[in-house]
């Protein structure tokens, strides 16, 4: 809490949890979900939380429970299979974890199906619509149906890492160290003028590290906000950033 | 045709008239001397008839009633010219818990945590907040907790016609049983 | 035909959704790359197309501007139906002052409009018309605004012995507590 950063510290809730994190870890590494190589994984989820530790992201406790129930099933797999008697057949450690993973995933799915309907007061309107009048104020929340979360965070690691290793010299200069607050002033004004741009140009001008996490927080605060919008075609093609229209407060 | 059918025409109208869907039960009531066979095959006839039209807004079935709604390729012109229309939006965890409730209701918060690993205390006030779901009791386990079901709010809103109107997703226990071949 | 014509369907979804009669001027507004000379055709050749598919309701021109409405022939059904069924319906705008009004009574109707965030003038007539509220004195307060209360009809009609039987509050307020706990 004393970390002079901890200012920048933003909720990690605008991700969806371990187990979504899991998925995209298996997606990504293109791993049998029936035969998940556990130690590769758990090491895969535990530099992930070491990243966003890194970056002052807040790391809620269900993230560290996934961490313990990881290394045990671990240490499970690495036991001699010795079948005790009346047993009928040596359970796999790893079988509640897939349950778990694929009842979530099924859900998850569900979730973007339910996104894909045809939505009242968003696809479809009823005669003399009255939004007020439907759903009250509107609570903004923000909207990742489509778009896995956690590849922002590989983006953003790739470049990190990578100006880590030309930017050996960092130089502190105090007077020019900029807030979360002011930098996402600063991103707005940049996304009135260009609507859209790609999610690593954002990083250009930042020197430094401190400046990178900044502005990455700066961004997820945004999303978080429902000012800006993340947008990708295909898992394979760069990360867009767009301005939403409605949010000139 | 429901243009040589009076009874259409009325129910038509009373649909067009009413401010939330109108449902077969609503009709029959209003028109007592009229069976509810008859009244649901009038109601089936306009559906068919609105569909064939192709005009901008059609007669849509949802949460057990009916109501016209524009067509879907019309809503950037909606939004567009209703600058105070706040595009509707929930987030990922909001959803997820959404769906949830859905296919399993009743269901207790924390029985919906086990499922998605994580914390939805502020998903569930947004989404009691925004009535798609609702406290449906309490469940006789330690600590009473509060069971949720979704709301007509709910189907309404997403266009379905009833709860069991629900996007299939894989059954669970198809996939146990793809697990234990394994 | 309008059938072919696609700015005659987008103008007919924009009448459709709008709360109030749209105007020529309206539609100019919104539909900038458009001469309003063909606008007014669109808008002629809707009109007549719906004078010919004699459905229940029509397009009509009101008050300068256009609006769907229902055909004089079919104003029994809807003011009959007004009386069954509207008596007990009420939009969620309305339930949700009447709501607040039941538990802050008595309550102006600015109070009111602070607690929702929004202009609550059309669902406070259309409680005091249904007699589901009234007037309880005034505000000793700049202006002597109106103070509103819950009629015994309101008790009636939505099954409450008296106005302490309402359920909700303690159990929103349960559910906050939960909340809290985590």
């Amino acid at each position: 809490m004393e970390d002079p950063q901890s200012e920048y510290s933003v909720q990690l809730e605008i991700f969806s949890g371990p187990l979504d994190l899991l998925l995209h870890l298996i997606k990504k590494h293109e791993v049998d979900i029936y035969d998940i190589p556990i130690a590769r994984i758990t090491k895969q989820y535990l530099e992930y939380l070491n990243f966003l530790k890194d970056v002052n992201l807040e790391i809620a406790g269900d993230y560290m429970s996934m961490a313990a129930e990881l290394g045990y099933i671990k240490s499970r797999m690495l036991l001699p299979k010795i079948k005790e008697e009346g047993e009928e057949e040596e359970q796999d450690p790893r079988e509640e974890l897939v349950k778990r993973l694929l009842e979530y995933e099924k859900y998850r799915n569900a979730a973007a199906e339910l996104a894909e309907m045809e939505i009242l007061g968003k696809d479809v309107f009823p005669i003399g619509y009255d939004p007020r009048e439907m759903f009250g104020e509107p609570i903004e929340e923000t909207e990742f149906v489509k778009f896995d979360l956690w590849s922002l965070v590989d983006t953003f690691s790739e470049i990190y890492k990578s100006r880590k290793r030309s930017q050996t010299k960092e130089i502190s200069l105090p007077s020019q160290t900029y807030t979360v607050e002011e930098r996402k002033k600063q991103l707005v004004k940049t996304m009135r003028r260009k609507r859209e741009v790609l999610f690593e140009d954002l990083f250009e001008e930042d020197k430094h590290r401190s400046k990178l996490v900044v502005t990455f927080l700066s961004v997820l605060e945004l999303l978080k906000e429902g000012i800006l919008e993340v947008f990708q075609p295909s898992f394979k093609e760069p990360i867009r950033i767009i301005l939403r229209e409605q949010n000139e407060r | 045709m429901s243009d040589r059918n009076p009874i259409a025409k009325i129910i038509e109208c009373l649909i067009f008239v009413s401010e939330t869907p109108l449902t077969i039960g609503e009709i029959c009531n209003f028109l007592k001397d009229i069976e509810k066979k008859e009244i649901t095959e009038a109601v089936g006839e306009l559906e068919r008839h609105w569909e064939e039209m192709g005009r901008s807004f059609t007669l849509s079935s949802v949460a057990g009633g009916y109501q016209f709604r524009t067509r879907p390729e019309y809503s950037q012109y909606i939004v567009e010219f209703n600058k105070e229309i706040k595009k509707f939006r929930l987030s990922k965890a909001s959803l997820e818990v959404l769906a949830i409730v859905a296919y399993e209701q009743p269901i207790t918060k924390t029985e919906v945590e086990k499922i998605r690993g994580v914390d939805c205390s502020s998903s569930v006030s947004v989404l009691l907040e925004k009535k798609f779901i609702e406290i449906a009791g309490r469940k006789e386990v330690p600590g009473r907790p509060f069971l949720y079901k979704t709301t007509s709010l709910f189907l309404e809103t997403f266009g379905l016609k009833n709860i069991k109107d629900l996007p299939t997703v894989k059954e669970i226990e198809k996939i146990k049983e793809d697990f234990r071949e394994q």
